[in-house]
């Protein structure tokens, strides 16, 4: 019997559960002194905070594919105009400490402009920045959605454009004169609100902001999941044409939720930006949209622990093979992307709830999401319920 | 352009529910209607048979809005211009079509399917927070077992059997309370028993709305046309109309159809 | 360069003996000396000296010291050492040395040899003139391709006085009709200079059907200016301006400016045309390009629907099986390098093809229907193949020349080079294309393929084998993809990132040509190269390919389905 | 909802593996990371640099390692992704403490790791030519600086010796090397009486594989006068631009092509026939000759034959190899030195240490801005890969960080 119950109490508890250990971390970061047992380094800390936010762009990436069947190969764009978005207000925020001690950022100097260009006026407002991180993309994505939708554009041909989208941006942001500091992007951020980026305090509040985020937007998805709306998102999934003929718009649905896709998108990439210290155009090349995607599968698409899951298994893993097998790590990686699309359709999430297989529905290109795993997907559903 | 509840606008003073005026469809030179004209009156059940191509789908595309008439207007009720309508708006004004595979969301719950198809506004804020109140409830209860599928509301579609797909589809039309529902081959790919549960189906459904079956099948269309028009089209226009015994008798349309 | 004038005795005396080397004088000692110091003048000097010489002694000399085998000891003695055998550059002859026989290679030689036998390095412009020198002599040779080479050497830059000579003499006795009008030319330039307004007036004619850089130089040197004006800016030079303030004319005479005028239009007329044919044809090119490198996916993805983005790397295997057959060639068949891609092009064929279909029964065979699963999978094997050709060949790009038949180009319309490996890969692209549309209209295959394609339930029902014809058909796919790789090697990078620089462009194409459209395929690799070659100009190369991209974006909205989207009644 | 619990497990896997993992390390060695990709874009140049790396470490170590302790080598791969440069960086300072990271290549990847060096104090040698343009107490810098390459490169190019060029296209991707190094050279020029009529300035994207059009412009432009391209086009695009300008016939003594960023190693993936003549600089060249040059090649050599590195036959030294050599070598004599690891104490010790290069020169680190006095040469390409010496300083040059041909840089020459 389908209701909008969020989760079943068990899985309240687990996100509690989770969300409180992992809030722990910053606290025995600051708590401990180095070398201490229960010391966390930053190093640690800030790899689980960069891991967050791709586990959030993971999530919002599978609102899309996962439940809607929209397999976008640019959501890596929304992720990083998000990052230039709070990464502009960061460069303000250096003022005259840069290297020619001007008020405009080195690479303007550089290039011998004497004022900021329009787009970045009000920039050195934080607030706004951070608005523009999550308008941005919004816009982007609405304006794209909304052509792209209406000329019914499906499948493939969708994925294909969005990676062409990508592609022209990053190619976009290369470009010096554009005004978003080329090849180099932002770096060497000094400061945020007045506070030293690098001083613990910051980190561990960082750090924090992206949990509750992480956790909020969970909790939003797993909402709009539960809401009568995911089980449109569902239908448009897997039968659009019948959801049309009993009067929905998957025009509007799409719109909705692709839209907020990349707003979350962009918010990841507004946290990604001061943790990592950088931000340049190769946030954009189409091969970091599909790892985004990559993810998703990994962790199990159609749910939304999955993504999450995936997003720190894959990037762990990345993390631990770069420095234990410098010259085979990429075997490694490829070949767990292989094992899990072969073997693995429901992702690790699919390995850790044993449930028996369900009849395939109607496949083709236009409904991207394999039967098996939107078969997982309506399962999880059930049960999170 | 929210698709409304209220059936705004369907004004069928004249008694007629659907005007297919002269319409002509042709894909690159070839016509799949060719100045088709038709008339369904107000809770009429009218039988449309006719042979492969003939133009019988092409027609439920065009009163759907799925294909637009190159030629020739299609009105529901007298005022709405099915060829200005989208697909949903058109779902929306009271047009319900079932296909001819049938098509239901098979990784929703019996339930799922049904409460995805009740009749309200299906715009995306409304759904996002709509609930479920007891008449809705008690609605789809009725719907089920209209189309025989009590106690399998919290099965997967598409674990249903092709015979209960096709009455969920039904189903959901119902759930719609469409004024006029398309049927495209009902009965298709079921068993005698089926076939024979859907007759009655069709029989109770009978004046409640108008509806419109399309069918092979001649001793289904003879069980259900019972005195009722049934209309042959051929090569994409009408060849000939009248009481299925006339038709029959009709040696036109056994050329065409019967074929000998 | 006075030089010349001893050039010119020599070339006389080469004249009166006929063709050929005449009585034998070895070469001074002293400018073999200069020549191995390192004072830059002095061995300037040297080559004129040379060269001045015009005999069979000085061509060698100066071509080992072009070809860097011309050795020096410290002490100034010098030798051309080529290969085995070394020669006394003074002499020619074997050096005599106590015991060295002649013929001995380098080793042996330089271990009787005072030690520190090294090259004699030559700079650009010792280069320039060993070459202007060469092509002095070149000009009185008896064949017509070396004096037509010789000629079009010489242009450029303005001859000198005893140049002049010499290209008198030769345009005298020159009876090749190009040839002849290039020397012509070339003293039409001398003749600028001339005292009398009219033989300026000649010469400005006559080099109003030149294409040389440097004649155009001169006429817009007569049009400037003297005062302040800069060549390349011609003021209204109409008669009467003489006497404005700007300064007095390059050229006093106004008739003659007049002239000058005219040629500079004719030759700008024709410079512009050049440029505009120019880009059409580099348009066509790159069109080529992207067309074998999308070739293989149009199959692949176009026609079985499998998003593989492993793609690029087939291309890669193809380009290092070309480079592998080149190596072998190198080492067990260097006679017959040129045409190591004759065993390239079947090779990297069915190494693609061969990696292909094993993919395809290992991996991809399993994700039919979920053509987006495959794009994950094959993405994996991307990252795979990356590596292990990494770990085989290392991350460097390797080297893959171009056949001697294939580098250099033809010159069209006097300034326009078409680059013999760009024509030659326009040329194999169309003919992968007619191969391609052959085998999948009229041969039993193709019609396998394209009833799968079409149904794939029904044609299993026929009987048709759609296991083994979905093997074949990637295959097929990859092994065309294989063929791009060996064309692209011709022209870019053989490196691991290879496909890389290709996969999204190739993407690109198919899907603008429309899934399934082999003719679309190759109208839209076309159609982008042209875009994009004729935007370059004007927007330069990043702004053109955001353009490209946010056309093909746009387009893809007007037409879904690509530039040949099949219109049909709505299935469900 | 089990799922959410192996989720836990994971960060806290996660946090115990990254975080407790690495720093027990053994105190009879003293560990330096090296920093290069070996993957992704990058790895065509960089991989080399790691093996460099770590053939002079196992040089050091034969002579009995620093401090009577042997260097113990922590490689990672930043795999051409500029964040993770910065996470692999910080891994090696604050988890596996090493004493000194070599590497990097792309100034992007720099910057990246710089904030991350300033806060924890680590030390790393930067082996490339590049901008200026930037100072760092925490930053060795052995490769070039604009005025040790860009500059003399010029001057040759416009001596009679070079061909007396008047006319310029500088040509570069486009990034911030290039255009620092063009913004510069355009000043020179200027200085030189150059007008902006007569040069002509060009970028492409990264990996733009078609020059033809380029090359058509840079004939067009050739038309007006004696003309010079100097090239800073990124690695990867500079074979295809080589191959249409072989193929368009533009040979180096009509418009002679300096490129910055070509060396033997970039040289293996052409056919250089076409190419002969045209110019390259740099610090060093492996067809130098001296004894330290001869051992460095031999030793090279062995080392690749022996790891079996790919096409190790055809095994080539070029210049950022050299630097990296020279830094590892800097790095250790330092260490001895302060008879310390500590980053200060071997800051403090970097200053004037100087080493037999294979370049012929005698380099010293310069204390006041943590650059080598390096010589320049000139060489042109010859027909099997390699290069000929045509000029080179007669000693070596003091760095110019702050190029005074860009404003602003007035009085910032050291730290």
């Amino acid at each position: 019997m389908s209701s909008n119950v969020m989760f079943s109490r068990p899985a309240w508890i687990a996100v509690v559960l989770v969300a409180a250990l992992a809030a722990l971390l910053p606290v025995l970061h600051l708590a401990f002194p180095p070398g201490h047992a229960l010391h966390v380094s930053a190093y640690a800390m800030g790899l689980a905070g960069k891991f967050m936010c791709y586990a959030l762009a993971a999530l919002a990436l599978d609102l899309v594919w996962g439940y809607t069947g929209i397999l976008s190969l640019g959501h890596g764009l929304f992720f990083a105009l998000g990052a230039y978005a709070h990464g502009m207000y960061l460069m303000r925020a250096i003022g005259r400490d840069g290297v020619y001690q001007s008020d405009l950022p080195d690479f303007m100097v550089f290039l011998d402009w004497s004022a900021y260009p329009w787009y970045w006026a009000g920039t050195d407002s934080f607030w706004y920045c951070l608005a523009l991180a999550v308008l941005a993309p919004g816009v982007l994505a609405f304006v794209f959605g909304y052509f792209a939708f209406r000329s019914r554009i499906k499948g493939v041909y969708f994925s294909i454009i969005t990676q062409a989208m990508t592609y022209a941006f990053m190619l976009l942001f290369f470009r010096n004169d554009t005004g978003f500091g080329g090849n180099n992007g932002f770096t060497d951020f000094k400061r945020i609100l007045g506070h030293s980026v690098t001083a613990p305090e910051t980190r561990a509040v960082l750090y924090l902001a992206t949990l509750a985020c992480l956790v909020g937007a969970l909790l939003l998805c797993r909402w709009i999941a539960a809401s009568k709306l995911g089980r449109v998102l569902q239908a448009v999934r897997d039968a659009e044409s019948r959801l049309m003929f009993i009067g929905y718009d998957p025009l509007r649905f799409k719109l909705f939720v692709w839209t907020l896709s990349a707003m979350l998108c962009g918010v990841a990439g507004a946290l990604y930006v001061p943790q990592v210290g950088i931000v340049n155009p190769s946030e954009m090349s189409p091969a970091n949209s599909i790892e985004i995607v990559i993810w998703a599968a990994v962790g199990g698409r159609g749910t939304l622990v999955g993504p999450i899951l995936g997003a720190f298994t894959v990037n762990g893993l990345k993390s631990w093979f770069t420095a234990a097998f410098p010259d085979l790590w990429l075997f490694a990686l490829g070949l767990l992307f292989i094992l899990v699309t072969l073997f693995m359709q429901k992702g690790l999430l699919g390995l850790l709830k044993r449930r028996p297989a369900a009849p395939a529905a109607p496949d083709s290109p236009a409904s991207p999401a394999s039967p098996a795993s939107a078969e997982g997907a309506a399962k999880s559903e059930k049960e999170a319920a | 352009m929210n698709s409304v509840v209220k059936r705004a606008g369907l004004d069928t003073a004249h008694g007629v529910i659907l005007y297919l005026d002269d319409v002509t469809v042709s894909f690159d030179g070839f016509r799949a209607l060719n100045k088709l004209s038709l008339e369904i009156e107000v809770g009429e059940l009218r039988c449309i048979i006719g042979p492969n191509g003939a133009g019988k789908t092409t027609m439920m595309d065009v009163i759907t809005g799925r294909t637009r008439p190159t030629s020739g207007s299609a009105y529901f009720g007298q005022t709405m211009d099915l060829a200005r309508m989208s697909e949903p708006d058109i779902a929306g004004a009271g047009i319900g079509r079932k296909f001819q595979r049938p098509t239901v969301f098979e990784q929703h719950t019996v339930f799922d399917n049904l409460e995805l198809a009740i009749r309200m506004d299906k715009g995306v804020r409304r759904t996002l927070f709509a609930r479920l109140d007891s008449a809705q409830r008690d609605r789809i209860a009725e719907v089920l077992r209209l189309v025989r599928l009590q106690g399998q509301e919290n099965r997967l579609a598409g674990l249903l059997s092709h015979g209960q797909k096709q009455w969920l589809e039904i189903g959901m039309l119902l759930m719609q309370e469409p004024q006029l529902l398309l049927l495209d081959e009902p009965v298709a790919g079921m068993s005698d028993a089926e076939t024979a549960r859907t007759a009655e189906l069709l029989n109770e459904l009978r004046g409640k709305h108008s509806i419109v079956v399309v069918e092979h099948d001649m001793g289904f269309v003879a069980e259900i046309a019972q005195q009722g028009k049934v209309t042959v089209l051929h090569e994409g226009a009408v060849l000939a109309q009248g009481r299925m015994d006339q038709v029959q008798a009709d040696e036109r349309v056994i050329e065409v159809y019967l074929g000998r | 360069m006075k030089s010349w004038r001893y050039l010119l005795c020599g070339a006389a005396l080469v004249l009166q003996g006929g063709a050929g080397p005449v009585a034998h004088a070895a070469i001074a000692p002293a400018a073999l000396q200069a020549l191995a110091g390192d004072d830059p003048d002095a061995r300037m000097q040297a080559v004129s000296d040379i060269a001045a010489q015009a005999d069979g002694d000085a061509a060698r000399v100066l071509r080992a010291l072009k070809n860097d085998t011309l050795y020096a000891t410290p002490d100034g003695k010098v030798y051309i050492v080529d290969g085995p055998s070394i020669l006394d550059a003074a002499t020619g002859k074997p050096p005599v040395m106590p015991d060295a026989k002649p013929g001995a290679t380098l080793a042996a030689a330089s271990a009787v040899m005072p030690a520190g036998l090294d090259g004699i390095v030559v700079n650009n412009r010792l280069r320039g003139a060993v070459d202007a020198a060469l092509s002095g002599l070149a000009l009185l040779s008896p064949r017509r391709a070396e004096r037509l080479a010789a000629a079009r050497a010489l242009q450029g830059s303005e001859p000198d006085a005893g140049q002049t000579i010499l290209l008198r003499k030769a345009a005298g006795v020159e009876t090749d009709a190009e040839i002849g009008a290039l020397l012509r030319q070339l003293l039409a330039m001398a003749d600028l200079r001339a005292p009398d307004a009219a033989t300026r007036k000649q010469a400005v004619a006559a080099l109003a059907g030149s294409v040389d850089p440097q004649a155009r130089r001169m006429l817009q040197a007569m049009l400037a200016r003297s005062a302040g004006s800069t060549p390349g800016h011609a003021p209204d030079g109409a008669a009467g301006a003489v006497d404005a303030a700007g300064g007095a004319h390059g050229e006093p005479d106004p008739g003659v400016r007049a002239a000058a005028r005219a040629a500079l239009d004719a030759i700008n007329a024709r410079a512009a045309r050049t440029e505009w044919i120019g880009n059409l044809f580099y348009g066509v090119s790159l069109g080529s390009v992207l067309l074998l490198a999308a070739l293989g996916l149009a199959i692949t993805f176009g026609l079985m629907g499998i998003i593989n983005m492993a793609h690029g790397e087939l291309l890669m295997i193809g380009a290092y099986t070309t480079y592998g057959c080149q190596s072998l060639f190198r080492h067990y068949w260097p006679g017959a390098l040129d045409w190591y891609l004759a065993a390239a092009l079947p090779a990297s064929f069915l190494v693609a093809a061969t990696a292909g279909m094993a993919l395809e029964r290992t991996v991809i065979r399993w994700l039919y229907g979920r053509p987006l699963e495959t794009l994950l999978a094959t993405w994996g094997i991307s990252l795979m193949l990356m590596q292990l050709v990494r770990t085989l060949f290392g991350a460097q790009n390797v080297e893959v020349a171009n056949p001697a038949w294939m580098s250099g180009g033809v010159t069209v319309l006097g300034t326009l080079v078409l680059p013999y490996n760009r024509i030659a890969i326009i040329g194999f692209a169309f003919l992968v294309v007619g191969a391609v549309w052959l085998v999948l209209t009229h041969t039993r295959l193709g019609l396998f393929v394209r009833a799968v394609m079409q149904n794939r339930r029904m044609a299993d029902c026929v009987g048709v084998p759609t296991g083994r014809i979905d093997m074949m058909t990637f295959g097929l796919g990859s092994g065309i993809a294989g063929l791009g790789g060996a064309a692209l090697s011709q022209l870019g990078n053989v490196g691991p990132d290879l496909g890389q620089a290709y996969i999204i462009d190739s993407f690109m194409v198919v899907v603008l040509g429309g899934v399934g459209q082999l003719a679309g395929t190759v109208i839209a690799a076309l159609g982008l190269g042209e875009a994009n070659k004729l935007l370059e100009p004007l927007a330069g190369a990043v702004l053109a390919k955001i353009a490209i991209l946010v056309f093909i974006i746009v387009f893809i909205q007007r037409r879904p389905q690509g530039l040949f989207a099949l219109k049909g009644r709505s299935v469900e | 909802m089990q799922a959410r619990r192996t989720f836990v497990t994971r960060i806290a896997a996660a946090a115990a593996l990254l975080a407790a993992g690495l720093p027990a390390y053994a105190a009879d060695t003293i560990k330096v990371g090296i920093l290069h990709s070996l993957s992704g874009t990058m790895a065509i140049s960089e991989t080399s640099l790691k093996d460099v790396a770590l053939m002079t470490i196992d040089e050091i170590n034969a002579k009995g390692g620093v401090l009577g302790k042997k260097l113990e080598p922590v490689v990672v791969d930043p795999a051409s992704n500029w964040p993770l440069f910065a996470e692999k960086a910080r891994q090696l300072v604050a988890n596996d403490k090493v004493a000194a990271v070599f590497g990097c290549w792309t100034s992007v990847s720099r910057k990246s790791v710089l904030p991350v060096f300033k806060e924890l104090n680590g030390l790393l040698f930067y082996p490339v030519q590049y901008e200026g343009e930037e100072l760092e107490k925490n930053v060795f810098y052995t490769g070039a600086a604009p005025n040790q390459q860009a500059i003399p490169a010029v001057e040759y190019l416009m001596s009679k010796e070079g061909g007396g060029a008047r006319r310029f296209v500088l040509l570069g991707t486009d990034y911030v090397y290039p255009r620092t190094t063009n913004k510069i050279l355009r000043a020179y020029l200027k200085s030189k009486g150059v007008k902006d009529s007569d040069i002509d300035e060009a970028y492409t994207p990264f990996g733009h594989a078609d020059y033809q059009t380029i090359v058509a412009n840079i004939k067009k432009f050739a038309a007006g006068g004696k003309t010079a391209v100097i090239s800073t086009i990124n690695g990867d695009s500079n074979v295809p631009f080589y191959k249409e300008l072989g193929n368009a016939g533009l040979k180096a003594t009509d418009v002679p092509v300096v490129a910055f960023s070509v060396g033997e190693e970039e040289l293996r993936g052409v056919d250089t026939k076409p190419l002969v003549g045209h110019l390259a600089a740099w610090n060093y060249f492996q067809s130098v000759k001296n004894p330290a040059n001869v051992e460095f090649i031999k030793k090279w050599k062995a080392y690749a034959a022996a790891k079996k590195l790919p096409n190790a036959a055809s095994a080539v030294t070029n210049d950022p190899m050299e630097a990296t050599y020279v830094g590892i070598h800097m790095w250790a004599q330092a260490v001895e030195k302060a008879k310390s690891t500590d980053t200060d104490k071997v800051i403090a010790a970097m200053g004037g240490q100087s080493f037999q290069s294979p370049s012929g020169f005698t380099l010293t680190m310069d204390a006041t801005n943590h650059h080598l006095h390096k010589p320049v040469m000139i060489g042109e390409i010859k027909g099997d890969g390699q290069f000929n010496v045509v000029w080179k300083t007669k000693q070596p040059l003091r760095a110019q960080p702050w190029s005074p041909y860009i404003k602003g840089n007035e009085g910032k020459q050291s730290m």
